[in-house]
């Protein structure tokens, strides 16, 4: 009985608790002088395969595990850093990309990494059906001697650049030691060696002693498969976990705790509504345009990302190479929206039938069918499993819809999404226009990066002028902290390296 | 009895067969192939196709579901998972120790409070203490899991920091995860129990008991629990097998890897080695619970276990 | 009024009695009524509108005299969605548990009543359905029947019959064992007429418990299958939904999880309440 | 003296009513002796027996007065503990319903070891209790392998055999049986009554046999009591009962709705009207409504025992002045064809 009454006396003190304030341990000081780093992660890793892998988790993990040629940030606008490779060159051709390899890098199993390693990385690249995309227009690779790399291109493509740097360079002869060992005890260059992990629970690494940057002042990294938002925001507050990429929802409580710093990082990623263009009335350009005028993006990114997203009606975000201030941006405009409906002939109010989405993104789509009502166009929302909702979405099978998507990489990326050879994929809307496709092609070739930017000024005009997409915004990337730790600002897309960080 | 046992342990195999079938079909019916989601739509097409021709999913769905039941029988091999290429008895035996120790955890305590309370709010029925069990109980059947699991942490692991806030390492990480999973299982069992007892205690042998001179105590539990232990034995049972099942919300909020989560994330990456290895997994485990409640119904009346020994024929 | 009128008028009126003398059934029974009358008369409490009209500028406000229960992320107000929410979740509770009671009781009855190769074949197979995730079911469900209320219904019931069946049977065993029942037999009534005259109403007790107890784990499982598409489309209200969508503001508006929560406890806790003053007053042995 | 219950009142009192089921009831029961309690249905010789094991039902059962002397102490008094002491060991009783009285989980050798066990005040061991409840079984007729075996495989005959075993095995010093054969064939019912005497003469025990059956008490009983409306109407020896002239009314009217084997009566004469509300019992002599010998006074005051050698009736017609009453109720005897 005893025991009983100890159990119900516990949780009633729960239930009679409010929400909570500030934690009561101030763990902020006792941290420094520290070398060890727990962060937590919201899945865990698959596998540590350097090619095959797909989720953001394994390109966290391999990121420190792996070095690359060199070190590019992925918003395109800044010059290459050298890594591995001291020095670059490219001939005039632009076909073909010349490497000088340092000669004092060492694998963490102490071997040698000469350039018949960087060749062996590229090929495998070459033909991983997950990272392929990285190397595309790569044709073959030689290595006249150890220490130098010659990549040539099948046709110019200026994005080659971004994609070399992020490619995991990894041991010939650990691969051909044994394949599975490779895949799951990666040994790579980069600043931290693989340590272990325990399945669905941790990933330990640490630091590498003879890495040719000089050691890292973090000695010790775990990453914590933490699942639940809420509970990775309670271990951030206790000082069990020190670096979290988090959701919004938690940002209000880990604001108001002083042990706590946030970063918002940008990121390609845009949320947005994409209306099938093979359908009517959306094969009207100026129902499209309605549609952008008529959604409140200032209320949708304070609902849907509680504040955490910049308001962007354009497909490049605003930190990205080809972005500029002259793109037109939609502003919330109802009575314009009903004006260019009535000029579009349609009768308001309107039924424009099913607003189909997955359950994730039910949110955008209780928030655009408030706004789409305040202007005469009714929608019905329907959720879908994930997984059919995709199948639908790919094979055109809907009329409207609210998603957020990522086209990372360099700008080019963006073809995914207007050009029509991508129509089934990633281009949503269906939306095929030769002048466009034409555009993108010059993008590819084009190597000088301000005759790139102008193509890039031409492209996003005219995917506003014709409305292609009603864009919404583009979602932070937000990342909580202990305050004792000293981490540089987070790099675009938050590809961080913690080779950076100290206490 | 061993008769029984043995055509009960034959029927296993139908039963077994009858999952498989109905999981893989269930999986390959549905929307979605593992191609497009480990590369995600912005991959392309050929390369899709050439990782699901890898994984071997663009065969016909008999061809598949034969191959894989006959790898089970003759190599007693479960598969490699389309996400891990590893093989799904590793993780199944990586999380598997989680969830069996959570489900034993908190079964014990859940049947402990759950029987105990609910024999004592029979035994003084219309009480106080009968009603306040009744409604506490009720509360907890009602309180969402992921809320009474994050007041735990928020109260013992922030404010107290008594208790780790995640992982599943030593013991003291068992302990909230263990109370949240606990509660709602003890307020029906307290319930069940409660009206079984009740029925019980109305029969006549008990006044028979009462007459023979037995003190209240041993008629409870020599009379009328073994009496009531039938439906309480199968909610157990059935409670236990589900729990087997992992507790999806408690290894959410406490980050335990566990059964629960590893088939709920597998079924939505459609990676159906791992779904179908860990449910035929549990379905081995559920079927010889199932065998062991139905033998516990023989043990404690013997009418069932008579039924039993003449193949269960008794009415026809 | 013809005899048998009067006998069951006066059968009813001992129940009635009998129910009243158990104060607990009684403030079930009122907060039964109160949640009832909620639902039905929701339209004329607050306006079926002010549940999805959303004011950005309103978002995540407490409890306030504008809005009794505060507003939820888009700003909708907290109380018309709890109230219109009840008609959907109390109905979604209360049809799956008598779904499910009702075929439970039948397949589970007749397993234990027949024994034999009928309890092997429908064990079995409820075996089967036991060790397949409900998620899945519910996902085959959805592939074959697609999304409405009535598929949401069967998908619930579908993952919770096994339960039901197997507690039955059990019950079942045992009275099916009785005299009685042997007694009946001699004099020639149906199997059918022994089981739900004389074998079920004597296992009723565990049976009506197992059944109102369901009731708030239906409610909370139809949200837990929006994630398949398969729950109540929004922005329509639901209190499963409406749960589930306030774990992310669990600290900073808890009052989003209280409400909800509150009212599918006490629909919960009168449906229990009063399934127990059912049974006792039902009870024939229990005289005093 | 064995027993001794006096002026015994028990009523059950639930929100709405209550039943007067025992009304002042008095009786003692010498060692040895068998006392039969006869009455219709509802008379309350349950209640009364009940009230001696002390398993009246605690919430509504409420004895409002009387004593009940066993060993020289009131058993009414006695704490719970106390009294499960004496249950079992010094008073035993038999229930009625053979079918649902055993314990379906448990073996018929279990539940009779099982009294033993509880009073095993002289330290028996585990194979002298096994001897014990062989040897009673064998005793009440059932072979001792049989001990194994479970009550769904004992008829309804055998089963009350096991439940007279039980009553049995710690030799209690007086047994209550409930209607112990009501529920079995007449050929079974001879055979219980005359083990049960058999195991009076052996051991001792004074038995109170409740029965509406005259037969039963005929066959078994030393003195009986004619219980109706919670009293003891009329009490006295077989002989004072079956041979005597003076009888109450009601027990006339239940000798005449017996046949007799030897006249052949052309019909029976059942006693019109039915037993009186126990929530309103009658002013007066609660039998005044269906006594065809109804007198002014017997509506409106309780009659006074009459007593004639241990032979007591409580009848206005035997009231002092009443003498040439006793010759009336004589011919009426004789025109029924006693």
């Amino acid at each position: 009985m005893k025991k009983t009454l100890a159990v119900l006396l516990a949780l009633c003190m729960v239930i009679s608790m409010t929400a909570c304030g500030k934690s009561s341990t101030d763990v902020g000081s006792q941290n420094s002088g520290k070398t060890d780093l727990v962060i937590a992660v919201d899945a865990d890793v698959d596998t540590l395969h350097p090619a095959d892998f797909s989720t953001t988790v394994e390109m966290d993990v391999l990121n420190q595990v792996y070095d690359t040629l060199m070190y590019m940030n992925p918003d395109g606008a800044h010059e290459p850093e050298p890594r591995i490779a001291e020095s670059y060159e490219i001939s005039a051709d632009n076909m073909d990309y010349t490497f000088r390899l340092r000669k004092d890098v060492t694998f963490h199993d102490g071997t040698k990494l000469t350039a018949s390693d960087v060749k062996f990385s590229l090929e495998m690249y070459m033909n991983s059906e997950y990272q392929g995309s990285q190397v595309t227009g790569l044709k073959s690779v030689d290595t006249p001697d150890d220490y130098t790399v010659v990549c040539h291109l099948e046709n110019p493509y200026s994005p080659f650049m971004l994609g070399i740097c992020s490619v995991h360079i990894a041991s010939k002869a650990y691969y051909e030691k044994s394949a599975e060992e490779f895949a799951n005890t990666p040994v790579g260059s980069g600043p931290y060696k693989y340590v272990g992990r325990n399945k669905g629970s941790n990933i330990t690494l640490e630091a590498y002693d003879k890495y040719y940057r000089g050691e890292a002042s973090i000695k010790k990294v775990t990453f914590e498969v933490i699942p639940d938002q809420s509970t990775m925001a309670i271990a951030l507050q206790t000082g069990d976990v020190h670096f979290a990429n988090i959701q919004s929802s938690s940002m209000t409580q880990l604001q108001a705790d002083k042990n706590i710093t946030i970063a918002e990082v940008s990121t390609s990623g845009f949320a947005y509504v994409s209306m099938n263009t093979e359908k009517a009335p959306f094969d009207n350009v100026k129902v499209r345009q309605a549609i952008n005028y008529a959604i409140n993006r200032e209320n949708l990114v304070q609902v849907c990302f509680d504040g955490e997203a910049e308001v962007n009606s354009n497909i490049c975000s605003k930190s990205r190479f080809g972005y500029s201030d002259e793109q037109f941006q939609y502003t919330y405009d109802p009575e314009k929206a009903k004006s260019l409906l009535a000029e579009a002939g349609i009768a308001t109010p309107y039924d424009l039938g099913e607003l189909l989405v997955a359950e994730k993104y039910s949110n955008l789509a209780t928030v655009i069918q408030n706004d789409l009502k305040a202007v005469g166009l009714n929608v019905t929302i329907a959720v879908k499993e994930f997984n059919a909702y995709i199948g639908e979405l790919t094979s055109g099978n809907y009329s409207i819809t609210a998603l957020n998507m990522t086209l990372e990489g360099d700008t080019q990326m963006l073809e995914m999404a207007l050009t029509s050879d991508y129509i089934g994929t990633a281009n949503n809307a269906r939306y095929s226009d030769a002048q466009m496709d034409e555009l993108f092609r010059q993008a590819q070739a084009e190597t000088d990066t301000d005759k790139r930017a102008a193509i890039f000024n031409q492209i996003f005009t005219k995917a506003q002028d014709e409305a292609v997409y009603a864009i919404l915004g583009n979602p932070l990337n937000l990342y909580a902290y202990n305050s004792a730790l000293k981490c540089p600002e987070i790099p675009f897309e938050g590809l961080y390296s913690i080779y950076d960080f100290s206490w | 009895m061993v008769k029984f046992v043995v055509k009960r342990l034959l029927y296993m195999i139908p039963v077994l067969l009858g999952v498989a079938f109905l999981v893989f079909a269930i999986l390959s019916l549905t929307p979605g192939d593992p191609g497009t989601i480990i590369l995600g739509i912005t991959a392309k097409p050929e390369d899709i196709a050439s990782l699901n021709a890898q994984l071997g999913y663009d065969r016909p769905f008999f061809i598949r579901f034969f191959n894989y039941i006959g790898d089970i029988i003759f190599h007693f091999d479960l598969g490699t998972s389309y996400q891990s290429r590893e093989p799904v008895i590793d993780s199944i035996l990586a999380r598997f120790p989680n969830t069996l120790k959570l489900t034993i955890f908190s079964m014990s305590v859940s049947s402990v409070i759950g029987i105990s309370l609910g024999i004592l709010s029979a035994v003084r029925q219309y009480s106080v203490l009968d009603h306040v069990c009744v409604i506490t109980a009720l509360i907890f059947a009602c309180i969402p899991g992921f809320w009474l699991g994050l007041m735990l942490l928020m109260l013992f692991s922030l404010k107290l920091g008594w208790l780790p806030p995640y992982g599943a390492g030593s013991l003291r990480h068992f302990i909230l995860p263990t109370i949240t999973v606990s509660m709602t299982s003890a307020a029906g069992l307290l319930r069940l129990t409660r009206s079984a007892m009740l029925e019980t205690i109305r029969q006549e042998y008990i006044r028979t008991a009462k007459a023979k001179g037995a003190s209240e105590k041993r008629i409870i539990v020599r009379h009328a629990l073994r009496n009531a232990m039938i439906p309480v034995i199968t909610t157990l049972g059935t409670s236990f097998g589900a729990s087997l099942g992992g507790a999806i919300i408690a290894e959410t909020v406490f980050a335990m890897p566990g059964m629960g989560t590893l088939i709920t994330t597998a079924i939505r990456q459609k990676d159906i080695p791992t779904v179908m290895g860990a449910t035929l997994f549990l379905a081995t485990l559920f079927s010889l619970i199932i065998l062991i409640v139905d033998l516990l119904y023989a043990f404690i009346d013997p009418r069932i276990k008579a039924k039993y020994r003449n193949g269960g024929k008794s009415h026809e | 009024m013809s005899n048998a009128g009067k006998k069951r008028n006066s059968q009813l009126s001992e129940i009635w009695r009998r129910y009243k003398k158990n104060k607990a059934a009684m403030v079930g029974l009122v907060i039964l009524v109160i949640i009832l009358f909620l639902a039905v008369f929701a339209d004329l409490i607050v306006p079926y509108s002010k549940c999805i009209d959303q004011i950005g500028a309103e978002r995540l406000q407490g409890p306030s005299l504008k809005h009794f229960f505060g507003t939820d992320e888009y700003g909708r107000d907290l109380f018309a969605r709890v109230i219109h929410g009840s008609r959907y979740s109390l109905f979604i509770g209360v049809a799956t548990s008598l779904m499910a009671l009702v075929i439970g009781a039948v397949l589970g009855a007749s397993a234990g009543y027949f024994g034999g190769v009928v309890d092997t074949v429908i064990c079995r197979i409820i075996d089967v359905f036991m060790c397949v995730p409900p998620i899945l079911l519910s996902l085959a469900v959805v592939a074959a029947l697609g999304t409405s209320m009535r598929n949401l219904i069967i998908a619930i019931t579908v993952s919770c019959i096994p339960g039901n069946v197997r507690l039955i049977r059990s019950l079942v065993l045992t009275v099916a064992e009785q005299d009685y029942v042997e007694a009946a037999r001699s004099y020639g009534t149906s199997h059918a007429r022994i089981i739900f005259r004389y074998v079920l109403p004597n296992a009723m007790g565990p049976i009506i418990v197992n059944t109102t107890m369901a009731i708030s784990d239906m409610i909370l499982s139809a949200a837990g299958l929006s994630f398949i598409g398969m729950g109540i489309q929004p922005p329509s209200p639901e209190w499963g939904a409406l749960l589930s969508s306030a774990q992310q503001y669990m600290f900073t508006s808890p009052y989003l999880l209280l409400f909800p929560g509150m009212f599918i406890m006490l629909s919960s806790l009168s449906f229990n309440l009063v399934g127990d003053g059912l049974t006792d007053a039902l009870d024939p042995k229990l005289k005093d | 003296m064995v027993l001794k219950i006096e002026n015994l009142s028990v009523s059950y009192e639930t929100d709405i009513e209550v039943v007067h089921a025992v009304n002042d009831i008095s009786f003692s029961i010498e060692k040895g002796e068998t006392l039969g309690l006869v009455g219709e249905t509802g008379a309350g010789k349950t209640t009364t027996a009940l009230s001696i094991m002390g398993l009246l039902p605690e919430r509504t059962a409420r004895v409002r007065s009387g004593r009940i002397e066993f060993q020289e102490n009131d058993l009414l008094a006695l704490s719970e503990r106390e009294m499960q002491h004496i249950r079992g060991d010094k008073i035993s009783m038999i229930f009625q319903d053979p079918m649902t009285a055993l314990n379906p989980v448990l073996t018929v050798g279990e539940q009779i070891a099982e009294a033993l066990i509880l009073h095993n005040t002289d330290g028996y061991t585990q194979k002298e209790i096994e001897a014990r409840v062989e040897e009673t079984l064998e005793l009440v007729g059932i072979p001792k392998e049989r001990k194994k075996d479970y009550p769904y495989q004992f008829s309804g005959g055998m089963r009350q055999r096991v439940v007279i075993a039980i009553a049995l095995v710690c030799n209690p010093d007086l047994l209550i049986a409930d209607e112990p054969t009501t529920a079995l064939d007449v050929t079974i019912q001879a055979q219980i009554l005359s083990m049960i005497c058999d195991l009076q003469r052996k051991y001792g025990t004074s038995v109170i046999m409740i029965t509406h059956d005259l037969g039963v008490v005929a066959e078994t009983c030393d003195k009986v009591g004619i219980i109706y409306a919670g009293e003891m109407v009329e009490y006295g020896t077989l002989y004072d009962i079956f041979e005597g002239d003076e009888h109450h009314p009601y027990t006339v009217g239940l000798f005449g709705s017996i046949p007799n084997l030897k006249e052949n009566a052309r019909r029976l004469h059942p006693i019109e009207g039915l037993m009186p509300d126990p929530t309103n019992l009658p002013e007066g002599c609660s039998f005044s409504p269906r006594c065809k010998r109804c007198m002014e006074i017997c509506m409106k005051k309780k009659p006074a025992v009459y007593e004639n050698n241990g032979h007591q009736i409580r009848c206005h017609l035997y009231d002092a002045g009443m003498q040439k009453a006793v010759s009336e109720n004589r011919k009426e005897a004789g025109e029924d064809g006693r």
